[in-house]
């Protein structure tokens, strides 16, 4: 009597982990083998333009990409000078928008944490720019950057601040600024949502234990919201990051890599490479090194915030 | 215009005024085999594209061949159409979009030559003719011009003391500065994101060209003198700063918001100019006189049919319906695009509808275009913006950005073993 | 002592302005909180303020100088237009069975596998989370050519269905596998969170492992959800990509695409694409604000805080 | 170090008013303990003390200031908590280095202080480990030593060894009241223990309801309860109450009538219970007052039957009932052979006795045995 | 209702042996104590019968069936554990209820059940908080309520009462005893308290370092520990160990010279203790057991000065240094009047004495003491 034998709950129970697991196993697997099978080979061959022929090529599309030519510029190195100067656009803009907005979202869910009075406008209020699709907060950044008719310049003079108009979207500078404004604006929301949820998992009662052992405010973030909250950091950066490095939306409705090739990031490049160019081999092959690039990274986020507080 | 316009053009189309044999002759045999229906992918939305989708109406009454419009944003339906046909879909029958796809196109064997004879294509001037057949097949059937035209504030010109628009180089740049006052600019072109195509009509007007027949870029030359004319504009403050701008939406809504004098754009700003201004404040002009010719640089929209497509009849049909004089006709009434034949300027509804120097003007561009096909046409056009951005803004000496140009296109070529 | 207790001080509570009951600095901080939030939440609406305005306005005050920030001759004329002109209801109606179906499959895929991973050590459970989440850093534009292959002649399902070029189906198939990694890897870190102990005792309380996860964790887990849903939900409405090459028409284009239209190669009509924008917007809105609510009761019920 | 001094306390939640008033004054270098039936307010107390809590009213004083508005890391007090609420991320070192670190303390000296108090506690061997992988009991000790590792003005300790077996309970009262001695740190401290109350205590509040029923020293508190509720509260088994009505004897002595048999009152007490003639009044005894006297000698001697005998090692707890029938608890040496429905007959110890106002419960012979002990 | 019967159980997490194979037999409809230092695997041990532990070794039988693969769910238990676990997001009813569900219980049959399990505890007001709102004691009177409102097969309680007051503790303890009265649920209980182990169980299991020490009746254990190590854990203050030389004396009788004085050994244990001669023994007393007789009589005698007087309320708590340095603790009356540096005389009840061998620390007379007590 002591010892219950419905045989199906049982069953069920033992196959817990591969029923809970499996269909999510099968899906991914279903659905990625091929593409991703695809993508290797691809990145090992040529599409010639000329002969319309899918050469076999080795790693020569990495070479092409990423290294200079023979007599190419000396001054960059060894490195393709595009290599360079859009992995440098790529790390400006990855860089300052993560940051950024990471910064900000953290502030913002601090303070949305806080046992506010109608933090539920609050929060829908700050998520709503996330919501919007992103090819319309495309365009209407490029709207309100409008050098004539753009509210940025619009409200600027009404402010007396400046005379003339700033050309935002013609500058190189001036535009990966807006880009990087853009972004912040569109992604902070995430960051906010994530780390309000992991906030919920701080032990109250450690907020107190602290504070009894003398723990300033910062103190206590740094001992006791910020240990429980790594795991969301993670999965917030993570996120955040890989979302970016691959960010095509924005750019491409906002400036089109433009002007010139100063917000060119290598979202648009591959996008540009293998879809425009249709140069499907050297699109793979961007493709492969920015999966190379995103596992270091999230390899090193894992390292640094992949520990959860209750784990040995 | 709406459609009580369209039909009536429909009216005047079927009676046969434009006299084309070919019009309507091949659509009674081919019935009885052809698909009721096709599937065509439109750059952007119907909703701006008027003038198509008129003549899409009437096509479809006219064969009982409906037509499925699959509507694809503009910056990326090329990106849709190559996704499809890699994959040899025939979800495509037939597309419209610019002429400077095709050689991409052509060279990976997507498209079917659409196989219309001289018949038809006579009537369009050799030089576009030229762009749209390889090997002697026509791949496209070109459907209307898109083209820059010069357009001026005639009443801001008079009110300097200007009777007519800059003429030659030296004009527009003697004019731009006294033009360019207080918050105006002189001179405007569409730069966004495309200085390629400005820098390519200017190159003509110099004399020059990208490639020559043996696929060697040969644009430095010339495009030392385009560049150093461009920089003249910019240092003596004739353009407004910055001067890749946002494209039409950007240059041609300031130009009618008076921001501008003149401004090199892309129709049918035109015919907006008109509607929106005080009769007699548009002023248009023949394209400056460079140290060769006034050339302008070709950009024709036209219909092409997928090599995949189950449905090849009743697409080459199509493209053929939505080339006619009469389609033509149609679409730059209801629309405003330039016509790509040229007797349609000389149609009387026409030259009601719009003023008779406009006309001259379209049609002496339409003339006097001129274009290149080349090879691995995205790669070197982004090759050439790259370097060209930076050289227009300032940035980076022109000398220099054109040999980088060089050096780059060049060994594209020589990769993909062309030279 | 009986004053404490007037319904005054009851009311004074309910608003946070109790300082007697509080930390003087809490309510200090409180009231700057508000402070900061109304000017961020002032910031971040601006935008959305000049393109609702702008979609408001008629074309040519669109265009016009000095531009305006309120309207001068207000016209619903171009959400007229975009409705009779374009099919906005089906765009919609698409994006909203897109999005909802991708986000219950992802979250409920999502949560189960998550909490495996949090609470199991089966076979090689790290590395195969880490090739979950790995499948998902395959940037996906380097797989749009696969992708339309897969969607256009379905590998497995293929013979019943035949192609799902131009279906929601596609769409919804295509989502679920970029979100569901990140479902199941931030499912798995909010498990982590909640205690072991509280499974132990439900089992405790004759629970077996599938009525502990529903019945106790799942309960407990709802910040967690709300923000994976709301994470797949968002991706799924907003991508743009993807649906381009994998749908050509109204029968499956997505509201992204519908407002990308108004983008001509040459021109684009700001007046329409605001109010298009805002159509786009607004169900989306709707949305947040729906699962807003879950996060509120999440949080109102002290859910996780032990 | 310093004195606190609490007035007219007053916290309030939602709808439960914790704690309701309490004035307490806690002596520089005393050792102060709360005791009182679960959910009476002794750890909201300690919390408001601490910082922890915002009182709804009142005064909180430590040493000179009031303190009512520093949070708690300004008041430089250590903190035991019910709940050990230890960090579960840090190792069971760095749970103990923190407070120190938080205070800028010497690098050299925390090392040392961690040391000593983990040998103290004997949880050196733990040190690294995390509390998860801690038992009960070894969790408890790390949360007292997280707090007696610092140097603070008041300790504050809630019920920090209840997790604890009795033999190491024994040698931790026993540390914590050589610290108390050494270090002299005025200390709060919860506990349900009786014994701990009385050995570690200066002075003991019994604490019921959010009100301080009693303050003094413990012993003093155990022998003279103010109230029932303090009567009863201390001391396991608790005290034996028995009602009966107040009587005059025909030879002018008091006596209760308990209803079937006559308790004779002492004569010192005639006084104070004479107002209450003819009225109902409660009779208090302690268990371990009440002495098996099977041979049967003079007044103030009950029959009763036994019930239970409940040996309970170093004592055997008997339940008995009277021949009114009331039943009542004797505590006696666990040599005793008695067996249940052995018929015995019990003594009161006259010294022990208490009288009650039974539907007030106030003491009535408090002052008069006040006065007695002075005189003494 | 089940028996439950542990076999070489052991458990072992990544470095530390919890519980190192231990074998013990719980009879159906028993009360079984565990106690133990803290540490040393109680907690562990009800885990592995819970199910919530996987044996490392050993074999675990409920009832007729070894359900060392069954989980938790399938065994019918009910378990209050010893940091509470409530479910934080359902009120202390939902909590209450929830097992019951799961049993498909009838909705009239809970609501009654939870009804009546609450008032036994004292709970029924808080019935719509939410655990965060209750104090620790509420907290675990929940958890207890939320086991013994179920009807399992075995229960099991890791120190159930721990954060309860004295009071409420003895009501809880006679509570608990009525209920296993009333259903004869085998129980499994672990506690630190010797009161709530003596009186509670039927049996009780000493552990230490993850193995059982010794098992019994709780009396006969406390009255004969097989060992020092059990011998010094029951009884608070503990067992005082002397420890001397055992030598014969002139008159052949054996005696213990502690180095200054000499204690005699009864002549029941010489038979036991004759292979001892000449070697360390130690002798061992309960503080209970020694008397203070100041008139000074007769043998095993010994003089003592006063250190310290406890008093604990019902009892005081002598140390005493013996003339030769040992020092040792006397538990006697609280009437008792002796000061500090008072010089007594210590009688050590002969029936108490125990001996151990100091090295393995066994005891040299349990055999001896259990056979007299099967012939008396
Ligand atoms: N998860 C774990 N990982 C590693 N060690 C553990 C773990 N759980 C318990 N231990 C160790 O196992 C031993 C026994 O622990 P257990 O919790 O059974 O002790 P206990 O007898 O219940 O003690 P207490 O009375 O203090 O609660 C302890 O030394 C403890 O530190
Ligand atoms: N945060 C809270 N919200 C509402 N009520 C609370 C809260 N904290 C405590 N209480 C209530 O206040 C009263 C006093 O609680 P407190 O924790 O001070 O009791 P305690 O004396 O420490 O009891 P125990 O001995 O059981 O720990 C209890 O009735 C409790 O339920
Ligand atoms: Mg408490
Ligand atoms: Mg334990």
């Amino acid at each position: 009597m002591s010892i219950e034998k419905s045989p199906l709950r049982r069953k069920l129970d033992k196959l817990f982990v591969p029923l809970t697991v499996g269909p999510t196993l099968l899906w991914i697997a279903a659905i990625i083998i091929y593409p991703t099978a695809k993508l290797l080979l691809s990145s090992l061959q040529f599409r010639n333009p000329v002969t319309n022929e899918m050469e076999f090529v080795g790693l020569r599309n990495f070479q092409r990409l990423i290294f200079a030519r023979e007599g190419g510029d000396a001054a960059l190195g060894v490195f393709s000078p595009s290599f360079v100067s859009i992995t440098t656009n790529t790390v400006i803009y990855v860089g300052f928008s993560v940051s950024i907005s990471f910064l900000l979202g953290l502030g913002i869910a601090l303070l949305l944490d806080k046992d506010l009075k109608g933090r539920g406008w609050f929060r829908t209020a700050v998520i709503v720019p996330w919501i919007l699709p992103y090819v319309m907060s495309g365009l209407m950044w490029r709207w309100m950057f409008q050098s004539d008719f753009g509210a940025i310049n619009g409200a600027l003079q009404r402010l007396g601040i400046i005379s003339g108009n700033i050309p935002f979207l013609s500058d190189g500078a001036l535009a990966m600024m807006a880009l990087i404004i853009a972004d912040v604006w569109v992604f902070t929301p995430f960051i906010i949502i994530i780390l309000l949820a992991g906030l919920q998992n701080v032990p109250e009662q450690l907020y107190d234990a602290a504070e009894v052992d003398g723990a300033s405010r910062w103190s206590r973030f740094w001992n006791v919201t910020y240990p429980f909250l790594k795991p969301s950091i993670l999965v917030a950066l993570t996120i955040r990051i890989i979302f970016d490095i691959r960010a095509l939306d924005l750019v491409w409705v906002m400036t089109q890599g433009g002007p010139g090739k100063s917000t060119e990031v290598w979202a648009s490049w591959l996008y540009r490479t293998a879809q425009v160019f249709n140069e499907p081999g050297t699109g793979a092959a961007l493709g492969v090194v920015l999966l190379a690039v995103t596992f270091a990274i999230v390899a090193s986020l894992y390292k640094i915030f992949g520990e959860s507080p209750y784990e040995a | 215009s709406g459609g009580s316009d369209s039909s009536t053009e429909d009216g005047s189309g079927g009676d046969g005024s434009d006299g084309e044999s070919s019009d309507g002759a091949t659509t009674g045999t081919g019935s009885e085999t052809m698909a009721d229906e096709i599937v065509f992918y439109n750059a952007g939305s119907l909703e701006f594209d008027p003038g198509t989708e008129a003549n899409i109406e009437r096509f479809e009454e006219e064969t009982g061949i409906s037509v499925e419009v699959n509507e694809v944003p503009w910056s990326n339906l090329k990106t849709s159409l190559t996704t499809i046909w890699r994959n040899q879909d025939s979800t495509v029958d037939a597309f419209n979009g610019p002429t400077w796809w095709l050689a991409d196109f052509v060279s990976s064997d997507w498209l079917e030559p659409i196989g219309l004879g001289d018949d038809h294509m006579s009537k369009f001037p050799d030089s576009l003719n030229e762009l749209v057949q390889f090997d002697g097949q026509t791949y496209m059937a070109p459907e209307f011009g898109k083209w820059g035209s010069y357009l001026y504030d005639q009443q801001y010109l008079n009110d300097q003391g200007f009777d007519a628009p800059p003429d030659t180089w030296d004009e527009v740049l003697n004019q731009g500065e006294q033009l360019s006052q207080g918050d105006k600019s002189g001179f405007a072109f569409t730069w966004s994101g495309k200085s390629v195509f400005s820098f390519k009509q200017f190159l003509y007007q110099a004399g020059g060209q990208l490639f020559n027949d043996s696929y060697e870029p040969v644009f430095v030359e010339e495009g030392k003198e385009v560049l150093d004319f461009f920089n003249q504009l910019r240092e003596r403050g004739i353009t407004p700063d910055g001067m890749s701008s946002l494209g039409e939406g950007g240059i041609g809504d300031n130009f009618i918001a008076g921001q501008y004098a003149t401004v090199e754009s892309w129709t049918p700003l035109g015919a907006r100019a008109i509607d929106e201004w005080d009769e007699g404040r548009i002023g248009s002009a023949k394209p400056p006189k460079g140290p060769e010719s006034r050339a302008t640089f070709q950009d024709t929209n036209g219909i092409s049919v997928s090599a995949f497509s189950e449905r090849k009849d009743a697409a080459k049909e199509f493209a053929r319906f939505m080339t006619t004089r009469a389609s033509s006709k149609n679409n730059m009434l209801v629309e405003g695009n330039p016509a790509v034949v040229p007797e349609v300027y000389e149609d009387e509804e026409v030259q009601s509808e719009y003023p008779s120097w406009l006309l001259e003007d379209m049609r002496f561009n339409l003339e006097n275009a001129q274009s290149e096909t080349y090879m691995a046409q995205p790669q070197v056009d982004d090759y050439l913006n790259e370097q060209l951005t930076p050289a227009l803004l300032g940035n980076k000496d022109p000398e220099a950005a054109l040999n980088d140009a060089y050096n780059n296109i060049e060994r594209l070529y020589q990769d993909i073993g062309l030279l | 002592m009986s004053t404490k207790k007037s319904p005054l001080n009851r009311l004074r509570r309910s608003l946070g302005l109790d300082t007697q009951n509080e930390w003087p600095s809490v309510a200090r901080e409180r009231l700057l909180a508000y402070g900061l939030l109304a000017v961020y939440v002032l910031v971040i609406w601006f935008p959305i303020y000049y393109i609702f305005i702008t979609s408001i306005k008629p074309s040519s005050e669109v265009l016009s100088l000095p531009i305006t920030f309120l309207p001068q001759n207000p016209t619903a004329q171009n959400y007229v237009d975009i409705f009779t002109n374009r099919p906005f209801d089906n765009y919609t109606i698409n994006s909203m069975i897109v999005a909802t179906t991708t986000t219950l499959i992802c979250i409920t895929l999502g949560t189960v596998t998550g909490y495996s991973f949090s609470r199991y050590d089966f076979l090689g459970n790290k590395s195969l989370l880490l090739s979950i989440v790995g499948a998902r850093m395959i940037p996906p534009i380097a797989l749009i050519v696969p992708f339309f292959q897969i969607m256009s002649n379905p590998p497995l399902i293929g013979g019943l269905t035949g192609s799902l070029y131009d279906t929601r189906l596609a769409l919804i198939l295509t989502y679920t596998f970029f979100n569901l990694p990140f479902a199941v890897w931030i499912m798995k870190n909010y498990f982590d969170g909640i205690p072991e102990s509280l499974d132990e005792q439900a089992q405790i309380d004759g629970c077996s492992r599938w009525e502990a996860f529903v019945k106790i964790i799942l309960p407990m887990a709802k910040p967690g959800i709300a923000a994976t849903a709301i994470l797949a939900f968002i991706f799924s409405w907003n991508e743009f990509v993807f649906a381009l090459v994998l749908t050509s028409s109204e029968q499956a284009q997505t509201l992204p695409i519908a407002v990308s239209l108004f983008v001509a190669d040459d021109f684009v009509d700001w007046a329409h694409l605001a109010a298009g924008g805002m159509i786009a917007a607004l169900p989306g809105i709707l949305f947040g604000l729906f699962f807003q609510q879950y996060i509120v009761s999440g949080l109102t019920q002290g859910a996780v805080k032990e | 170090m310093a004195h606190v001094e609490l007035t007219d306390l007053v916290k309030e939640f939602d709808d439960v008013t914790a704690v309701d008033g309490i004035s307490l004054d806690i002596p520089d270098e005393s050792f102060t303990v709360l005791v009182g039936p679960s959910g009476c307010g002794k750890t909201t107390t300690l919390r408001l003390i601490a910082g922890l809590e915002r009182a709804t009213d009142g005064e909180i004083r430590i040493g000179e200031d009031i303190v009512n508005d520093a949070r708690a890391y300004e008041r430089d007090i250590a903190m035991v908590f019910q709940n050990y609420a230890l960090y579960p991320h840090k190792t069971v070192r760095d749970n103990m280095r923190f407070g120190l670190e938080q205070h800028d303390t010497d690098e050299g000296i925390i090392t040392e202080r961690v040391q000593e108090t983990a040998e103290l506690l004997q949880i050196e061997e733990l040190l690294d480990r995390r509390p998860s992988e801690l038992s009960g009991g070894q969790q408890q000790r790390v949360a007292l030593g997280r707090a007696i590792v610092r140097d603070p003005a008041v300790f504050l300790m809630d019920e920090p060894l209840s997790n604890l077996d009795a033999k190491l309970r024994v040698q931790m009262r026993a540390e914590l009241n050589k610290l108390h001695e050494e270090l002299s740190t005025t200390t709060v401290y919860v506990t349900h223990d009786q014994v701990e109350a009385m050995t570690l205590a200066d002075q003991i509040a019994v604490m019921d309801n959010g009100q301080i029923q009693q303050v003094g020293e413990p012993t003093h508190v155990y022998s003279n309860p103010r109230n029932m509720f303090v009567a009863g509260f201390l001391g396991s088994p608790s005290m034996n109450f028995l009602e009966g009505t107040l009587e005059e004897s025909d030879a002018g002595k008091f006596e209760l009538d308990l209803g079937g048999a006559i308790h004779n009152v002492p004569d010192e007490f005639t006084d104070a219970l004479e107002p209450y003639l003819g009225d109902r009044v409660t009779l208090g005894i302690r268990p371990e007052n009440i002495a098996l006297n099977q041979d049967g000698v003079p007044a103030n001697v009950h029959p009763a039957t036994v019930e239970v005998v409940e040996p309970q090692g170093e004592k055997t707890v008997l339940e008995l009932e009277l021949a009114t029938g009331q039943s009542i608890k004797a505590a006696v040496d666990p040599d005793t052979t008695v067996e249940m429905g052995d018929a015995v007959n019990l003594r009161f110890d006259r010294d022990s006795l208490q009288y009650f106002d039974p539907t007030t419960g106030k003491s009535l012979t408090y002052d008069t045995k006040i006065e007695q002990q002075a005189t003494i």
